[in-house]
């Protein structure tokens, strides 16, 4: 019989270890497109250890920001930027050895001083989101849209000023573009476009000659 | 088991692994960028996880508005180096040297 | 142990099978059928050589292009030319893993299936950008540039379209959506009344979003050849195609199920066994919408890019953000009957 | 739920939003040539903002949202100055950016939005707000940093603003979620109870350490402070003048909330910390700025030693520390502004007057501004009986009551370092003679000068009556 | 709730094998005969170019960002759908100015001419 404990720890261990070497390469691999890659399947696993805490919508939610919107820019951006890879890289090799020391110390001291032994008594009770018997998107959803009701309009206020910022910084109108404008096209007044004009019957010469040959 | 403690190393390890980033790439604005977006992942893990432990939703909803936030701060950073490379032609910091102090 | 292993992966991995294998022989009827329902809109025969009514057609196509060469042009970056096509099917087949087709016919039920629909759908653009990018080839790139573009462009509509349809249903799950729409009226009770302008919105989107006529401007044969996989061939080309389709059909079994009520029979209740669900009744949904694709083909012809821009930028996401307030008014105030028939 | 009265207590933000997206609707809708009406507009937008919180202001300080956002003395006096300094930024700003067709509606916009974010990082009440505070007004300080979109140096100075920017958010952030582990909450209020009695003492001092890291860089304090000088030579001096005065109210602010509201309990942590800054800052910023030879790179070094006095405000950790750091805050942005506000006074189109040496015998060209110069170096500087000096002096003695005595002597060794670069300055505009060729006339506009003046001379009032402003500060902070 | 994703991630594994199987039949199976007028890239007519990576077109990028702040909104619109008629006409009034913020910016966009292509 296989735990079921014993067999979501063996899946963190699984999407652990491939966040962190995903994020690894993300720092170390010189081609800018695979760092890109690399990033996503940071944040693919990732999301999958957050479903393993039961943060399901903010799992997919990261899915659908991150990996749907934010890291297609990056692509975009990295793939027609068009960087000389060497060019970019050059020094890399000297900060190399400092930067992995550095966090490696960093990191061991960190865990020294949190204590994280002391965390390891703490375990994952029950799901708060089920506990409450509601979804976990729910659950958040109800938080987000009484208690921090703020903040989500301020975050409208941070959006807009992206849209603007964006705008601002990238727009560039061309010069002698052409532009279709259906408000105009569907907009126009007929008459000024087809004039019809009532003209009066008028006889043409040449059937006149036909007509009369016809009747010869 | 998993336990508090499991979340916490993953989040320090690749909260290190961003701040090595920031360091050993100081010339590639792009991989700086997405040594940020690493940051705030660990960021985002821990908050998951204490929320989780807690049984305490604001940490969730604190994810959920960094993770939104952050995105459009880095739609903005990208088109300010879409701007930079207007202008310039590289995004090698090290040829950004316009400025002396 | 061993009855574990039987519950948690045998089984499962044989719905999964019983769900890819139907659709991938789906997809080769879908590529026959297209090609005689084109050909008939035309006056034409259509396939009629290979195997009776040309039926084998598709199977024979099959054959030929995984014996082809895979070309690997100069310069590409091989990786990423062989990873584009994968990353193109996967999130096309992964889909279909929440889709409900019957009232316990599901295969993940999961709670934020909408979400993870929306999810998957937008991993298809990596697909397009990375296949552009890889083959080093201009057609190819600014193809998927053109691609991509249009289909983050509809990705916003659809989605919009899919939150009107979750604040009528108040729930991700998309058994829990079906459901939802059931009710006395049968047909009358489905979200396609309430939601008629989102419900049109969403499949042109999925039009739009699958790259397909009259929509095709990327890959437009008259302009830029072929749009991002011109410089596939053999198998990798196989694999777009294939994600393609797949992608065809989901967008058909999903707007069964988010708009048309799912397995619901359109006739009420009462009507006997005429009234009952089942998995028929979104099979013949589907198969309505999936015509309608190929008949989108035959009948118009194609959009100008900038035409498409305007119409997902201008037209759709406007229309959606105001149906998101009037659908959320829609409920509030009770105007629409939402059934709870679990 | 919201009720009526938590909408009034956030009318002043509310009011700015909606006076931020029509000026911005205008803006897309009018034609280039009425961009004028925009600017007046604008203006008359912040004081309106500022008669609202002050007439608004309740006796005591009050919640809204559910303790999202505290309206109290505090947050009435940053705001005041906020909307104020943005307001004189606006008005110094227009020749400058109509000489470098850069007078677009997107800078009146995103500023007035960035004060916007300035007003609810200092009534922040949760670490939510603070954060989305900060990120409102950091995102569009880049986005104005980067305005001049041909310029190579601004889009440098806006990039890496931006990297170490989010870089000191993620610190700030890592903070938190460790302060949210230890505590599980996110109110400053609740957080003040929780943080004496938490299971994980150690994860709430890592955090608090992190949180020391953000706030470190967002202040500009040493050493912290590598975006200071690039981004203030870097970006359109019309942005530069805006980004050295409302942000660093918001600064001060957010330091207040974090470390007083939220983490008070944990000041014997924190304030050796924040000493250490603070020197490290006091000698950076003086030291480095004496070869400078670019007066906007002065400026910013002379920002980091300003910064390193506010802090020894907040060394002090009581009532009477942060009084002397707002009114310090506050003394700073006035001069700041001014500062920046003789260049741009100065400045024309195809010519920044950055250099030191362009002010040579501003004198001889033009008295006046060079007298109004004159009285901003020296309040920069802390001679008495200026505005400045009283400010220095507070912080100051605020760090010796602190019981921090060498702190104070070290300020004070600072000040006078300080006072040689601020001196060098004063030299070149009344005993160099004018280079060939530099031309006499100064910038016409009429507004311009005339606030300017009263700017400076703002500054010497205050110098000789500082006490009202003082009482103001004293009497918000409780004892 | 874990269980039910289980599922998904051997449906995922299908889907990458079968893709990995097709892929490799095409390899095998398929003939390799390379020839430098085949692996070039397609043009009309003349050589190809060494590196057909270019630089592209501004708006590109602005569509990108525009995509990513539009799909922030809609992925705050999933979490409202669910709850909002539990919470009540409050929530009604606050995605309303949520919305109607972001139609200020989109706009904003549309007067700008950010959305016109030629």
């Amino acid at each position: 019989m296989i735990d079921p404990n014993l067999f979501q720890l063996v899946c963190f261990y699984a999407f652990s270890a491939v966040t962190v070497l995903a994020a690894l390469s993300v720092i170390l691999l010189r081609n800018s497109v695979h760092a890109v890659l690399a990033l996503v399947l940071t944040f693919f696993s990732t999301a999958c250890v957050w479903l393993l805490a039961e943060a399901e919508f903010l799992a997919i939610a990261l899915i659908v920001v991150y990996v749907g919107a934010v890291m297609v820019l990056f692509l975009f951006v990295v793939m027609m930027l068009d960087i000389k890879q060497e060019q970019v890289r050059e020094g890399f090799i000297r900060y190399l050895p400092v930067g992995l020391v550095v966090a490696l110390v960093m990191l061991v001291e960190m865990l020294a001083l949190i204590g994280v032994r002391a965390m390891h008594a703490v375990s994952m009770g029950a799901d708060p989101a089920a506990a409450a018997g509601v979804s976990n998107t729910a659950w958040l959803g109800t938080a987000l849209y009484t208690q921090y009701l703020l903040p989500f309009e301020v975050a409208a206020l941070i959006l807009t000023v992206g849209v603007i910022a964006a705008v601002a910084l990238t727009l560039r109108h061309r010069t002698g573009s052409r532009h279709q404008s259906a408000g105009q096209q569907v907009g126009i007044d007929p008459s000024r476009r087809v004039r019809v004009v009532k003209m009066a019957a008028v006889r043409a010469e040449e059937p006149e000659a036909v007509q009369e040959e016809t009747r010869t | 088991m998993i336990t508090l403690s499991h979340y916490i190393v993953l989040g320090a390890v690749l909260f290190c692994i961003a701040v090595a980033g920031l360091f050993i790439n100081r010339k590639n604005v792009i991989v700086l960028l997405m040594a940020i977006e690493l940051m705030l992942l660990a960021v985002n893990t821990n908050f998951v996880a204490f929320s989780r432990f807690l049984g305490d939703v604001s940490g969730q909803v604190f994810v959920f508005f960094i993770l939104t936030v952050a995105a459009a701060e880095s739609a903005i950073g990208l088109a300010i180096l879409v701007l930079l490379f207007r202008n310039r032609s590289t995004i090698n910091i090290a040829e950004i040297d316009s400025m002396k102090g | 142990m061993g009855e574990q292993i039987l519950n948690q992966v045998v089984w499962p991995l044989l719905h999964i099978v019983a769900i890819v294998l139907p659709l991938v022989l789906a997809v080769a009827m879908f590529v026959y059928w297209e090609r005689k329902v084109i050909g008939w809109m035309h006056v034409r025969m259509g396939p009629n050589k290979v195997g009776p009514l040309g039926l084998l057609q598709a199977f024979a196509d099959v054959v030929k292009l995984l014996l082809k060469e895979v070309i690997l042009p100069t310069n590409a970056n091989r990786f990423l030319y062989y990873l584009a096509p994968l990353l193109a099917l996967v999130p096309a087949l992964a889909a279909w893993s929440v889709i409900p087709f019957g009232d316990r016919l599901v295969l993940a039920n999961v709670n934020a299936g909408l979400l993870y629909l929306l999810a998957m759908t937008s991993l298809g653009v990596y697909g397009i950008i990375l296949a552009g990018w890889a083959s080093n080839s201009r057609y190819a790139l600014l193809g998927a540039m053109r691609s991509a573009a249009q289909v983050i462009s509809y990705e916003l509509a659809m989605g919009l379209c899919l939150v009107c349809v979750l604040v009528l249903a108040g729930s991700l799950n998309l058994t829990d959506i079906v459901h939802a729409q059931a009710g006395g009226k049968g047909l009358f009770d489905w979200f396609w009344l309430p939601l008629l302008p989102v419900f049109v919105v969403y499949f042109i989107s999925g039009v739009a979003e699958t790259n397909r006529a009259p929509f095709d401007v990327a890959e437009g044969e008259s302009e830029i050849v072929a749009g991002f996989h011109v410089e596939y061939s053999g198998s990798a080309f196989a694999l777009f195609f294939l994600a393609e389709y797949a992608n065809m059909i989901l967008v058909s079994f999903l707007a069964s199920v988010l708009f048309l009520g799912g397995w619901l029979s359109p006739f009420p209740a009462s009507w006997g066994w005429l009234g009952q669900g089942s998995f028929l009744w979104l099979l013949a949904k589907a198969f309505a919408f999936a015509f309608l694709f190929l008949w989108f083909r035959a009948s118009f012809p194609r959009y100008r890019y900038d035409q498409i821009m305007r119409l997902g930028w201008k037209v759709f996401i406007p229309i959606t953000i105001v149906w998101v307030l009037v659908a959320g008014c829609m409920k509030y105030f009770g105007w629409v009957s939402v059934g709870t028939g679990v | 739920m919201p009720t009526l009265n938590d909408i009034l207590i956030l009318l002043p933000e509310f009011y700015l939003v909606a006076a931020a997206c029509v000026l911005l609707l205008l803006d897309a809708f009018m034609k280039p040539a009425q961009r004028g009406v925009l600017h007046w507009l604008s203006i008359a937008v912040l004081l309106v903002g500022i008669y609202l919180v002050v007439s608004g202001q309740p006796d005591v300080p009050v919640t809204a949202f559910g303790g999202m956002f505290v309206r109290d003395g505090v947050a009435e006096i940053l705001k005041v100055f906020a909307l104020l300094t943005t307001a004189l930024v606006f008005v110094y700003a227009r020749p400058y950016l109509v000489d470098r067709k850069l007078f677009v509606g997107e800078f009146y916009t995103l500023a007035i939005f960035a004060v916007i974010g300035v007003m609810l990082l200092v009534s922040a009440g949760n670490l939510v707000m603070v954060y989305l505070g900060l990120e409102l007004l950091t995102l569009s300080s880049y986005a104005l940093v980067a305005l001049n979109r041909d310029s190579r140096l601004s889009s440098e100075a806006a990039i890496k603003y931006f990297v170490l920017g989010a870089m000191a958010s993620g610190m700030l952030l890592y903070g938190m979620s460790m302060v949210y582990g230890a505590t599980g909450t996110l109110a400053l209020a609740q957080l003040h109870g929780a943080a004496a009695h938490t299971a994980m003492p150690n994860l709430l001092v890592f955090g608090l350490i992190f949180m020391i890291v953000g706030i470190g860089f967002k202040l500009g304090a040493a050493p912290f402070h590598m975006w200071i000088p690039d981004v203030y030579e870097g970006s359109p001096t019309a942005v530069t003048i805006f980004i050295g005065s409302a942000p660093k109210l918001a600064a001060f602010g957010m330091a207040y909330r974090l470390l007083d509201t939220g983490l008070g309990d944990l000041s014997h942590y924190w304030q050796p910390v924040l000493a250490v800054l603070a020197v490290l800052s006091l000698a950076i910023g003086n030291l480095v700025a004496i070869v400078q030879s670019n007066l906007k790179r002065l400026l910013a070094y002379s920002t980091i030693s300003h910064m390193g006095y506010l802090l020894l405000g907040l060394v002090n950790a009581g009532p009477e520390g942060y009084a002397s750091a707002m009114f310090y805050a506050i003394s700073y942005a006035l001069m700041g502004t001014a500062a920046f506000g003789v260049i741009l006074a100065l400045a024309r189109a195809g010519f920044e007057c950055d250099r030191i040496d362009d002010l040579k015998g501003l004198n001889h060209r033009s008295p006046w501004l060079a007298f109004l110069m004159l009285l901003v170096m020296f309040s920069l500087a802390g001679v008495p009986p200026l505005f400045g000096f009283f400010a220095k002096l507070m912080v100051l003695e605020a760090a010796i009551h602190a019981g921090m005595v060498w702190l104070a002597v070290v300020g004070a060794i600072a000040a006078i370092v300080g006072l040689y670069y601020y001196l060098r300055v004063v030299k070149v505009m009344y005993f160099d003679r004018p280079d060939e060729g530099m031309e006499t006339r100064v910038q016409p506009d009429f507004a311009l000068r005339a606030v300017l003046s009263v700017n400076a001379l703002v500054l010497l009032a205050l110098g000789l009556g500082w006490g009202p402003l003082l009482n103001w500060c004293r009497a918000v902070f409780p004892g | 709730m874990l269980a039910e994703y289980w599922p998904i991630l051997l449906f995922i594994g299908v889907a990458t094998g079968l893709g990995l199987v097709l892929l490799a039949i095409g390899l095998l199976a398929g003939p390799r005969r390379p020839e430098s007028e085949k692996l070039s890239p397609y043009e009309c007519g003349f050589e190809a170019f060494e590196d057909a990576r270019m630089r592209f077109d501004v708006r590109y990028y602005l569509l990108a960002i525009l995509f990513i702040i539009f799909d922030l909104e809609i992925a705050f619109l999933f979490p409202w759908a669910v709850v909002f008629q539990h919470i009540g006409i409050v929530a009604l009034i606050e995605m309303a100015l949520f919305l109607l913020l972001l139609v200020i910016g989109f706009a904003y966009v549309w007067k700008k001419g950010a959305l016109e292509w030629e």
